[in-house]
């Protein structure tokens, strides 16, 4: 418990809520993104740092800008504002919430897990990492990236516009 | 050596002098500072320089006007921007407008702190050293978001969507023409994949078929991942006025610039490691020249290749930039991977040299021969007018 | 490098856990939503790393390749919900799922 | 195209940030996303003057292209119906400012058809010498500028303008200003040209076919340039020619006509040249023809440097002050580097023109500005604006 | 092959970044403050006002017709007659300018005030240096700041003032003519007055 790991998670934490609950939708996407990076900061902590940089790699580089063109594309700079607020929807969903919190919590806390290991002295070797890949996980590493290419067929297909263009320039009227 | 020494030297002797709880804030702050001075003086150097040689391609003399020569021009420019009034528009998201330029400087100097500048010179010695580069890299694409959307003018925003769109289609062959180069070398390490090219020219990357297309297509990619012309269409003046940019004056323009060019530094700093032999002489004979003289040797030449590039090419459209990226690169990196598995495969000996530069001239070929078939791609023949004129 | 202690991280995950869960349950934007469930993701994915990091067997790296499978799996998941969430948006006019209840009756 | 074209979006989307507009009255298009109004101009870099495109944009399809001029309004015309004749001379060099040669030809045609002042020989070849240098520092100007467009940082535009700066050289020695010329008299040229500017202007005629093929090598089989240029901005030869578009933008398309031949006005038919056409009407055919005719109009110029004949430079009678041609209507036209370049004069007999208008071919190639753009996107936009050739100066009068 | 074109097109630029450090072609620009291209002859910008001898009040050749006044398309000079004549260089009584402008910042340079003028009083400078401070009375050139030598004109148009001062001379070799046939009409005629009349003497 140092910290640094303490600034990061409180960090990611605070950017975490205010990606959930900021008005401004491409300022919630803006916040999420500094609790990805926050997250990739405490892996970097737990001493796992291909993963942390394929985080950073992913979410910042792909899925955030994914977001953005999506909430561009939504129109989503417009739809803001939440027009209604209702207090006994927040109020209901907050309390779930906050129950599942204490839930957990009180659970980790209780649990054995945490008295008796103490952190290990070990890195993550990338090519540990590659090696298990291909040796050992060779099977879902495949059947992963049949999934990607499918879904990557999928989205192009399921966001096509309708119609195509460039559109035609029309016949002048009488000319 | 004497030279890494020395600095390694004087950073100890600093370290071990200051108090005990300064101390790691002080190692990383002396092994940014030198880093980040050097590429500071840098691109005040090349601003100076592009001007001049854009100049000299153009039958201009260029800025001559500040000092001798105009070698202080960039001090003058430096002076024009930090005085000129900060304008920031009524309706623009103002916190985000003024992160964007910071957020693009930090990712870009972050790229920096990676790259070995010498044998014991790397400021940051990660295992992954690449990944971390190329997702610090990624993080650029949201600062040019940022500066286009808070801008709130349409022309910022069109050239940010451009940019990010740019972006991401040329980070694939980006990050698969170096993969080339990281399967020769077997790691991911920086420092391990210019310590693999030591010795004399011949052992550099470029000199093997895949790596001069890997070169040739990173570069490519460099290009396009730094806006330089002839990719420049996210800040397209003809069309866009300034892109994400437009909205930017002052000391914040002057950040945007420096961002730009320091990004264009260390993806050139990245290229020289990757494929010329990063801090490694050209000949073993001239080792007693520092290493990091080598690699900024290195770095200027492409920097002058791009330059010269910025002076002949016009712009490609957005879509003919995608359709390139799509149809030329990813398949040519990939072709590329093949060809570097076959020279591993056949013992990195001519065999596999003789395969894979068959491999890549023939992949070449029919690519070019397929994209200059393109309708419009064609050689045009013109006649002139016989018979009688149209009739007024 | 002296790496956070395993409670830390689980009550750190779980914090964002229902940061996410709380982001599901209350907006009512269907991109928001999808930026709930990716924050529930890397949580669980923050406590895989943190098992791996204080687990006693040394030479395993089963951890972070669950979060590389987890990462992939993410991202395909984000490229087809949000491609979805265009396509909804092309057809309702909106990304309130709520008025598209509204719409479809 | 789909049928949200025709609903009236425009008009409100203009002023205020985009996110902010109420979306509820703007019809979106069928697949939700927004079109764009943007204004390119009158500020800005790619209009070529004070010329504004009110783009409607489809993503960065155009969907909608309304040129605005009118910024440069001078009131030419009316000016011209009040000074006398020689006195609109000098505004004739304003009209296209690159090429006041061939606007003061123009005029003067049409004084001299209106007055029936005979032109000396000499005086022909030397206004034919004079109009083919001025088409050639236009041309080469013009793609300098079409190739900036598309994004060239200047370089060739700057080896244009070193070599436009031999002729606006020869303009200076021969008539004083290199730009504003005001050369022309009515029945014939206002100086004579000395044997040392005749030796000059074959240098310069000499020198540069060999420039034109440096030009060509850096730009005629760039692969960037024919991706931009090919198939963009096309115009077929009906519309072109039921829009009255004329020069090389017309015959690009393939249409032959020419008026140097077709008119054969002043003495361009004792010269041998060719006129090349085009088949696509496309950017690149009009940047071609335009590289061809240059070539063309060199030929023409070794040949009337050759030819020249002694004699005046001016007709004896013509009259500098007190000029009064008779009542009657006089229509002169030239073959402008840009097209056709007419003045319709009407005289009252008075030493004021009655009635002064200007054809000229900017202006009417410019009608057709969106027909060209519909459907490519703002990058094409700007370079097919560029490929017309404009010059403000002529647009607006 | 794609990207020949390219390499031909950076051969092209890279032949022109050498040569403009060799070949005067292909650097013309020049520095200009300390550097000018030497001015045309015939370069013409602003028109000046001419005087014969020293000096320029008494030298002045504008005779204040004002035809230049009317010819003047942008209508960017000024005259006024003086009530005073001066003798000009024939001798003759002339009219001349009390006030003679012309507004440089209208004037477009179109040299037809030169062309009409019948005395060859106004020329066309080549001065371009007019930047001012002060753009309406500060380009608001008077007569005495318009009125510049007949050795300036040498100067600046050598040929042009040559054939001018070639005129001007043939003006007054007629002039001269004319007043000795004028001097001998009158001379016969008082020889024939005095002889046949020998009362009335000459008011002269």
């Amino acid at each position: 418990m140092t910290t640094v790991f303490c600034i990061t998670a409180l960090t990611t934490l605070a950017s975490a809520v205010a990606a959930m609950s900021l008005r401004n939708l491409v300022h919630c996407v803006l916040c999420l993104t500094v609790s990805f990076i926050g997250m990739a900061m405490v892996y970097l902590q737990l001493s796992s740092q291909f993963v942390g940089f394929a985080q950073v790699m992913v979410y910042v580089g792909a899925v955030a800008i994914l977001m953005i063109f999506a909430l561009l594309m939504t129109r989503g700079g417009q739809e803001l504002f939440m027009r209604e607020w209702r207090p006994m929807h927040w109020l209901v969903g907050g309390l779930v919430s906050l129950a599942l919190l204490a839930v957990l919590v009180g659970s980790i806390l209780q649990s054995p897990v945490i008295q008796n290991t103490g952190p290990v002295d070990k890195v993550e070797r990338v090519k540990d990492l590659g090696q298990s890949l291909v040796y050992e996980y060779l099977l879902p590493l495949e059947a992963l990236a049949l999934l990607l290419t499918v879904a990557l067929i999928g989205a192009a297909l399921i966001a096509l516009p309708p119609k195509q263009y460039p559109i035609k320039p029309q016949p002048r009227e009488n000319s | 050596m004497w030279f890494e020494d020395l600095l390694i030297q004087i950073k100890s002797v600093l370290v071990l002098n200051a108090p005990e709880g300064l101390r790691p804030i002080l190692s990383a702050m002396l092994s940014a500072t030198p880093i980040l001075s050097a590429f500071g003086g840098l691109f005040a150097a090349v601003t100076l320089l592009e001007r001049k040689m854009l100049g000299r391609i153009q039958n201009r003399y260029g800025p001559n006007r500040v000092g001798p020569f105009g070698i202080f021009q960039p001090v003058a420019d430096g002076i024009k921007m930090l005085t000129k009034e900060d304008i920031v528009p009524k309706t623009a998201d103002h916190s985000i407008h003024f992160l964007a330029p910071l957020l693009l400087l930090l990712t870009a100097m972050l790229g920096l702190s990676v790259i070995p500048y010498g044998e014991k010179l790397v400021a940051i010695r990660f295992e992954a050293g690449i990944v971390f580069f190329f997702a610090v890299g990624g993080a650029a694409e949201l600062a040019v978001f940022m500066a286009g959307w808070a801008s709130r003018n349409k022309y910022a925003l069109l050239g940010s969507l451009r940019a990010i769109a740019q972006m991401v289609s040329y980070e694939i062959p980006l990050i698969l023409s170096s993969v080339c180069v990281l399967m020769a070398a077997g790691t991911l390490s920086l420092d391990e994949v210019a310590k693999s090219q030591s010795g004399s020219m011949l052992s550099w990357y470029i000199m093997t078929p895949w790596g001069l297309m890997g070169c040739v297509l990173f570069l490519i990619a460099t290009l396009a991942e730094v806006n330089r012309s002839p990719f420049d269409i996210p800040e397209a003046e003809s069309e866009l006025i300034a892109g994400h940019m437009t909205e930017y004056s002052g000391f914040k323009y002057a950040v945007f610039f420096l961002a730009e060019f320091v990004a264009m530094f260390a993806m050139c700093a990245l290229t020289a490691t990757l494929f010329l032999g990063g801090y490694h002489p050209p000949l073993p004979i001239l080792a007693f020249i520092p290493g990091p003289f080598w690699l900024f040797a290195k770095l200027m030449v492409l920097v002058l290749l791009f330059i010269w590039i910025r002076g002949t090419m016009p712009r490609l459209r957005a879509d003919q930039l995608m359709e390139f990226a799509w149809k030329f690169m990813l398949p040519m990196a990939v072709i590329n991977l093949i060809s570097t598995g076959c020279w591993i495969a056949l013992g990195r000996g001519s065999l596999g040299w003789g395969l894979s530069a068959l491999i890549n001239l023939a992949a070449y070929g029919a690519l070019s021969r397929w994209l200059s078939s393109r309708p419009n791609q064609q050689k045009r023949t013109y006649r002139f007018a016989e018979g009688p004129m149209h009739a007024a | 490098m002296n790496s956070p202690s395993l409670a830390a991280c689980l009550i750190f995950s779980a914090c964002l856990f229902c940061t996410g869960l709380a982001g599901v349950l209350l907006r009512r934007n269907l991109i928001l939503i999808l930026a709930g469930i990716e924050l529930m993701l890397n949580a669980a994915n923050i406590n895989f790393v943190a098992f791996w990091r204080h687990h006693p067997a040394s030479d395993d790296v089963a951890g972070p390749v669950m979060v590389l499978f987890a990462l992939a799996i993410a991202a395909a998941e984000a490229a087809v919900g949000l491609a979805l969430v265009i396509s909804i948006f092309r057809h309702y006019k909106s990304t309130n799922p709520e008025t598209m209840e509204d719409k479809s009756s | 195209m789909n049928s949200a074209q025709a609903t009236p979006s425009s008009d409100k989307a203009q002023a205020g940030p985009m996110f902010e507009s109420k979306t509820s009255d703007q019809a979106p298009s069928l697949d939700g996303t927004e079109r764009m109004e943007v204004s390119m101009g009158p500020h800005h870099p790619s209009t070529h003057g004070v010329f504004r495109m009110d783009v409607e944009l489809e993503g960065e399809t155009v969907v909608k292209l309304k040129p605005v001029f009118g910024y440069l309004h001078r009131n030419h015309e009316k000016i011209a119906e009040g000074t006398s004749y020689l006195g609109s001379m000098p505004y004739t060099d304003r009209l296209d400012y690159f090429n006041s040669m061939t606007n003061n030809w123009a005029y003067a045609l049409s004084v001299e058809k209106l007055a029936g002042i005979e032109v000396p020989e000499r005086a022909e070849y030397i206004r034919v010498i004079t109009a083919e240098l001025s088409r050639l520092q236009n041309h080469v100007c013009l793609i300098g500028f079409l190739v900036q467009d598309m994004g060239a940082l200047g370089t060739p535009l700057m080896y244009a303008f070193r070599e436009r700066e031999r002729i606006l050289d020869l303009f200076e020695s021969l008539t004083g200003a290199r730009m504003m010329c005001n050369y022309m008299r009515f029945g014939g040229c206002r100086c004579d040209v000395t044997p040392a500017w005749l030796r000059q202007a074959h240098q310069v005629t000499e020198a540069f076919p060999r420039f034109l093929d440096e030009f060509e090598a850096l730009l005629s089989e760039n692969e960037v340039l024919l991706s931009r240029s090919q198939g963009v901005g096309a115009l077929g030869q009906d519309l072109a020619i039921a829009a009255g578009v004329t020069g090389p933008m017309l015959r690009a398309t393939g249409v032959n006509y020419d008026l140097r031949k077709a008119d054969a006005y002043g003495i361009y038919n004792r010269f041998n040249f060719r006129v090349p056409l085009g088949s696509h009407g496309d950017v690149f055919d009009r940047y071609m023809i335009r590289i061809l005719e240059m070539r063309e109009s060199i030929a023409i110029l070794r040949q009337a440097i050759r030819d020249i004949p002694d004699g005046d430079y001016v007709h004896p009678k013509a009259k500098l002050r007190g000029f009064k041609p008779p009542m009657g209507e006089a229509y002169g036209r030239i073959e402008a580097p840009k097209g056709e370049l007419g003045f319709y004069l009407i005289s009252d007999g008075s030493p004021k023109p009655y009635r002064f208008k200007v054809r000229p071919p900017s202006f009417i190639n410019l009608t057709i500005l969106e027909d060209m753009c519909l459907g490519q996107t703002v990058a094409d936009a700007v370079i097919i604006l560029g490929s017309v050739d404009i010059v403000l100066g002529e647009v607006d009068r | 092959m794609i990207g020949k074109g390219i390499l031909k097109g950076m051969m092209e630029t890279a032949r022109n970044l050498t040569g403009s450090f060799h070949d005067p072609e292909r650097l013309t620009t020049v520095s200009y403050p300390e550097e000018k291209i030497p001015a045309k002859e015939n370069a013409r910008n602003f028109p000046f006002l001419v005087y014969d001898g020293d000096d320029w009040e008494s030298g002045l050749r504008c005779v204040s017709c004002q035809i230049c006044e009317k010819e003047c398309p942008p209508q960017c000079i000024y005259i006024e007659k003086d009530t005073q004549k001066k003798a000009d260089f024939l001798g003759k009584l002339q009219f001349q300018p009390k006030v003679f402008d012309i507004d440089v910042s209208v004037c477009m340079g179109c040299q037809i005030c030169v062309e009409v003028c019948p005395f060859e009083s106004i020329r066309m400078d080549r001065d371009f240096e007019y930047a001012k401070s002060d753009r309406f009375e500060g380009l608001l050139l008077h007569k005495e700041q318009l009125a510049k030598s007949n050795k300036y004109y040498h100067q600046i148009h050598p040929t042009e003032a040559t054939e001018t001062d070639a005129i001007r001379e043939g003006k007054r070799q007629d002039h001269l003519a004319k007043e000795r046939a004028k001097a001998e009409k009158l001379a016969q005629a008082k020889e024939a007055a005095s002889k046949s009349q020998s009362k009335e003497p000459n008011k002269e």
